[in-house]
């Protein structure tokens, strides 16, 4: 159970980590975007995770006895917050891809240094 | 009861998970994430049952509005693509 | 009549985050830019008014929302606080009132609405950054003052600001993001997000791993968007190749308000209560800054366009600030503190000169600048004053805050007198790297004067390719051997490079004036609003040079509140 | 025996023919050769397997509000699935996958 | 039994990962991410978090993907190149992810009702909206009211992202300039208007999803819902109807114009609220001063707030969408 609880955080690390692998090591940019994404994602794992309160409930008070327990709802707020701080980080970057292509008529990292240096 | 049902789903959507990720065609990737939609939907129904909060079903009703307009939307890309490489005379295949 | 007082600190994010979507439904462009400037001179009066209420003694704190300060968002003003809105503000003025004509000449008329509201937005979330006392509502402002950055970089006319515009992106959502992974950590372990109420609770957990990572991460994560040494790489392309309007801004204050997070995170949340943080803290950052400082300036020495160099220096500069602070005593904080607002008027001086510059040469390169001073002399002489500052020569803004520097090191023993080393010499090299500019200038061969700018685009091409071996002195004089060579063969595929470089229509734009111009008449003098502005940040470096009694109290009272902790 | 029983068993086996026709579809579309039988594997899983199992849910809920719901999510999923499977065949079709063709060669040149 | 099923699909989800970054194939990459988000949001909403999931769902799978395939048709949607020093990354990545599993060891037990995260704040808005807002949702009271300030400046930045796309694209491609032969010819902006099943089922659809659209906006106080994912909602209908009918005939429906003013709208009424309550004595959100009773003007706020919110979001999605969908590639 405590292992159990723990894999959360796991996947919290191992999703951060993928997605930085992708935004260092590709040249593609849209890759490199999909990385930051999944970057992004990752946080809000790990919030909506602390905000879990065990037997607890979503925290939406609807005809519920004195004891019962509400998840915590603040770091849900955060996320939802972050979620869509998310979608426009993407979209902007998503934008100055579409530019990219536009000027340079690639988005690979590399073929963009190599044309710059010419 | 729920359980069963519920882990029956669940396990459905690992299979369609495995076609998304085989393929091999982008046709079957796009069946497999229609048919994960659709699973996840009656998941989120069935939990909704299951934790009894019945309140939540209109997370299920968005989750079928939006898995909709994705499908949806692959295929319009799809479809300009095809246009455009029939405009340019070219066969890329997919 | 509502007494506005108390307001002030909310007043100062609202007036320009409100007037944003205003400024963006009003046309014509100028009509936006008077609007967006008048927005900005609203936000600059009501820092001068916090700033005479902190040092009459007053401690500003506001609950938006009128919710308790845990629960609900606190708003806060302070000394250092004080001194970073002054110089956000300031830049940010001081920018819009200098840039119209440079915005006209890179930006169409249809795009302008667009851009003055990006501008406000980024004014907006560089104050609302610092006046927030809530570590999430930091991070909700810092993401609309970096999405609004991107826009205004991406306005650039050489078409290398876009991916200088993705790169800036990439690591600044990645800082931004581990920003936020630091304080969902912190929040794991003390269930608050508001600072003050972090600082109480976080001594029961100051040992736990995830504390010590959340420390680690947001660390790393404002250390990115300052630019702090290693983590500099987005800054020098994002600076070189942005509208030059923008870059004044920017480079003046943006930097500076992640290090004010920095700082105030570091010294007011973690040092207290972590064990050895603040050995831990001095360790860390003192050689990043003292790599940061010889590798700026190094880098400096070598470049050829104008703006990249000062985008290098820029980085050393951030290292002084960090040089200041990673002494962790009240006069190396105070030094530190003290920097950010002298390199701010500096730099923003030296940037306004720059875009002078730019309005009336072909580029910012050295071999477009090379004797321009004959036709400029009012530019290059405020660019001579601000440069002074920059090298810290006596009797400007520059010399106090190294001196204040200085004798901070000193008093550390040995390992001050390297650092007391350091800065000298780093000096030096600015004052070698503001000559080559000067020498350039004034005795280079006006070649915009002598054939004209395709000629000079050529001399470009031919230059750079001798240019990174070859010492300062040899550079120069190999220089000009280029140049007379180029002067010789008329080389028009180079032009239509260059103007295949710089791609959007007002860049082509404008070399096509200067080309016409150059037919008729060499170019002369930059635009008087222009000029005026240069001059009077020049010359407010020399006047807080000679009065220095402002910045100085507010960044020792700065030091003193970030170093209370210690008995 | 009361009608609550009956209510109950029914929706059982309502919801267990669901889940086995759900589990039998996912493994269709895994096994299936092609993509047109695997299509039609998926077809049974979403309309067969959502069927029961929302109605077995609803014979749950009674008459209530979330009984409403759930008709409004069925009847929105009989809609927009078959049509989303439809659009994909037509879709793939224009492109020139073959229902007849074997898969094998198919599928390597629409990687 | 619900973390066993948590588990389950965090282990998909870890798959899916891999699977994005490994497939050379972006367009796949991008399906991909849509399955990714529909994880995660049943994640979420296994853990509790009912607002966050319609949300990840609306916007994550929803709108993120459409904007993914609207720069993916601009762009082309193959991986050329390699990746980088791969074992250098893969190394500094394995060592960062090692340090933070070593982190959480030191983590309070998950779900533990002991845990600071649940001490100190928490209780207080669970209590709070009780006394001050008296509305069911927590989440809408704690977004709309305590941390509202926050939520106007989500708000910004979602405008400012739709600035930006726009101040981007009103730039002139440079190679449009050079070659004037048009690459797109009449087929693209018609949309999916020869398929006759999905444009007729589609358009039967779109009347409900806006009725959705203004239960979730108004149903937020009460249930999971507010002014983001009616703003995802709307969006999404629009979209859907540019998708059915063409961008031509969505943008007679809906022009570039009306779009403006709505995201420059929602932000502005946003704003009008929160200086109301500075100008009637209180401060700046406080929406108590918006009616006799403190509780009543709260709720009053809230519903004034989040239709600021939703008409920002929906105008700013739907302006990118259009930004996206309208550029013609090169």
């Amino acid at each position: 159970m405590e292992l159990l609880g723990l894999y959360h955080y796991w996947v919290f690390a191992i999703l951060l980590m993928t997605g930085f692998y992708a935004v260092i090591a590709k040249y593609n940019l849209i890759k490199k975007l999909l990385g930051l994404s999944i970057f992004q994602s990752a946080v809000f794992l790990l919030y909506i995770t602390m905000g879990k309160i065990e037997g607890g409930t979503a925290p939406i008070l609807q005809a519920y006895g004195e004891g019962q327990l509400f998840s915590n709802p603040l770091p849900q707020v955060l996320i939802l917050t972050a979620i869509v701080v998310g979608i426009s980080t993407m979209a902007l970057g998503l934008g100055v891809v579409v530019r990219i292509k536009e000027e340079y008529g690639t988005i690979e990292e590399h073929e963009i240094r190599e044309i710059d240096r010419q | 009861m729920y359980y069963v049902v519920t882990i029956a789903t669940v396990l459905t959507m690992a299979l369609a998970l495995v076609r998304a990720l085989l393929g091999p065609s982008i046709y079957d990737r796009l069946l497999a994430v229609n048919m994960f939609g659709t699973k996840t939907v009656l998941l989120l129904s069935l939990i909704a049952f299951l934790y009894g909060r019945p309140d939540f079903l209109d997370l299920a009703l968005a989750y079928a509005l939006i898995n909709f307009i994705g499908v949806l939307a692959v295929l319009e890309f799809i479809r300009q693509r095809t246009a455009r490489n029939l405009a340019r005379g070219e066969n890329e295949g997919l | 009549m509502i007494e506005f007082n108390h307001h002030l600190p909310a007043l100062q994010v609202v007036v320009p985050l409100l007037s944003a979507p205003l400024v963006m439904l009003l046309r014509p462009a100028g009509l936006a830019w008077a609007a967006t400037t008048a927005a900005s001179v609203c936000a600059f009066a009501i820092a001068v008014a916090l700033t005479l209420g902190v040092l009459a003694g007053h401690e500003y704190s506001y609950q938006m929302g009128n919710w308790p300060a845990p629960y609900g968002i606190e708003l806060g003003v302070d000394a250092f606080t004080a001194l970073v809105l002054l110089v956000v503000t300031g830049a940010s003025t001081l920018a819009l009132l200098a840039g119209r004509t440079s915005v006209d000449a890179e930006i169409e008329q249809p795009r302008q609405p667009l851009f003055y509201t990006a501008w406000l937005l980024a004014l907006a979330g560089l104050v609302g950054m610092p006046v927030s006392a809530d570590a999430f509502n930091i991070f909700v402002f810092m993401e609309i003052s970096s999405l609004a950055s991107y826009i205004l970089i991406s306005g650039g006319a050489d078409r290398r600001a876009l991916p200088a515009v993705f790169k800036y992106l990439v690591m600044g959502t990645i800082g931004a993001t581990c920003y936020l992974i630091g304080i969902g950590l912190i929040y794991l372990m003390t269930g608050t997000l508001n600072l003050a109420d972090m600082e109480l609770r976080i001594h029961e957990v100051a040992d736990k791993r995830p504390t010590l990572v959340a420390a680690g991460f947001i660390t790393v994560g404002l250390a990115l968007k300052a630019a702090v040494f290693p983590l500099h790489v987005w800054l020098p392309n994002a600076y070189t190749y942005a509208p030059n309007a923008v870059t004044v801004f920017l480079a003046a204050c943006a930097t500076k308000v992640a290090l004010y997070l920095l700082l105030r995170f570091d010294f007011f949340v973690f040092q207290p209560n972590l064990d050895g943080h603040a050995v831990q803290f001095a360790y860390f950052l003192m050689p990043l800054a003292v790599l940061a400082i010889l590798v700026g300036s190094g880098v400096a020495l070598f470049e050829r366009n104008l703006k990249r160099l000062l985008a290098y220096s820029s980085v050393a500069q951030i290292g002084y600030i960090l040089l200041g602070a990673s002494l962790v005593s009240l006069a190396g904080l105070g030094a530190g503190i003290l920097h950010i607002f002298n390199h701010a008027l500096a730099k923003g001086a030296l940037f306004l000169a720059v875009a002078c510059l730019a309005s009336r040469c072909a580029g910012v390169r050295f071999e477009d600048i090379a004797g321009v001073a004959q036709r400029m002399p009012w530019t290059m002489g405020a660019f001579v004053l601000a440069g002074l500052s920059l090298i810290g020569v006596p009797g400007t803004a520059g010399f106090i805050s190294k001196w204040y520097l200085i004798s901070a090191a000193l008093g550390e023993g040995v390992i001050g007198g390297l650092l007391v080393a350091v800065i000298v010499v780093s000096s030096l090299m600015a004052v070698v790297y503001i000559w080559r500019v000067v020498e350039t200038a004034y005795f280079g061969m006006d070649s915009a004067a002598a054939a004209g700018p395709g000629e000079s685009a050529a001399g470009v091409e031919s230059a750079t390719g001798v240019e990174s071996a070859t010492g300062v002195e040899s550079a120069a004089e190999f220089e000009s051997a280029a140049k007379v060579e180029s002067a010789a063969k008329v080389e028009s595929p180079a032009k239509v490079e260059s103007n295949e470089n710089t791609n959007s229509s007002g860049a082509i734009k404008s070399i096509g004036k200067v080309d016409g111009a150059a037919g008729a008449a060499v170019p002369g003098e930059a635009p008087a609003m222009l000029l005026a502005v240069t001059w009077a940040a020049a010359l407010a470096n020399l006047y807080f040079g000679l009065q220095s009694y402002l910045p100085v109290a507010l960044s020792s009272s700065a030091a003193e509140s970030l170093l209370r902790y210690v008995p | 025996m009361t009608i609550d029983m009956l209510i109950d068993i029914g929706s059982w086996v309502l919801l267990s023919l669901g889940g086995f026709f759900v589990f039998v579809g996912g493994v269709g579309v895994l096994r299936m050769p092609n993509l047109y039988t695997r299509m039609h594997a998926a077809s049974v899983t979403d309309t067969m397997g959502a069927i029961l199992i929302i109605v077995g849910i609803m014979l749950q809920a009674g008459a209530s509000l979330a009984t409403v719901k759930l008709a409004a999510i069925l009847l929105f999923l009989l809609l927009t699935s078959p049509t989303a499977s439809n659009a994909l065949a037509s879709a793939a079709l224009l492109a020139g996958l073959r229902p007849s063709e074997s898969t094998a060669a198919d599928t390597e040149r629409h990687q | 039994m619900s973390v066993v099923f948590s588990v389950f699909m965090l282990t998909l989800l870890v798959i899916t990962t891999f699977a994005i970054v490994r497939t050379r194939h972006l367009f796949v990459a991008v399906v991909l991410t849509g399955i990714f988000s529909l994880l995660i949001a049943a994640i979420f909403f296994l853990l509790d978090a009912a607002d966050v999931a319609l949300t990840e769902a609306a916007i994550g799978a929803g709108i993120a993907t459409v904007l993914f395939l609207g720069a993916l048709a601009l762009t082309g949607e193959h991986e050329r190149g390699g990746s980088r020093n791969r074992l250098l990354s893969l190394a500094v990545v394995a060592v960062i992810a090692s340090i933070l599993i070593y982190a959480t060891f030191d983590n309070p037990r998950f779900g533990d009702p002991q845990a600071p995260v649940h001490q100190h704040v928490s209780p207080w808005y669970l209590d709070g909206t009780r006394e001050y807002i008296d509305i069911p949702n927590v989440v809408t009271a704690v977004l709309g009211s305590f941390r509202g300030y926050d939520t106007l400046g989500e708000v910004f930045v979602v405008f400012t992202a739709g600035i930006g796309v726009l101040f981007l694209f009103s730039a002139q491609p440079r190679r449009r300039r050079s070659s004037s032969q048009p690459a797109t010819g009449p087929i693209e902006g018609e949309g999916l208007r020869h398929y006759l099943i999905p444009r007729v089922v589609g358009r039967m659809l779109i009347p409900f999803i806006l009725l959705f659209g203004l239960y979730v906006q108004f149903h937020g106080e009460y249930g999971p819902g507010g002014g983001f994912q009616a703003g995802a909602i709307f969006a999404a209908a629009v979209i859907l109807y540019a998708l059915l009918e063409g961008e031509t005939r969505a943008l007679r429906a809906l022009p570039a114009s009306v779009l403006t003013g709505l995201m420059a709208g929602g932000a502005l009424l946003y704003s009008a609220v929160g200086v109301a309550g500075m100008l009637l004595g209180s401060h700046f959100l406080d929406y108590s001063v918006l009616a006799a009773d403190p509780v009543v003007g709260q709720q009053i706020g809230i519903v004034l707030i989040e239709a600021g919110v939703g008409i920002t979001v929906a105008g700013v999605l739907i302006s990118v969408f259009h930004a996206f969908a309208a550029r013609e590639s090169v």
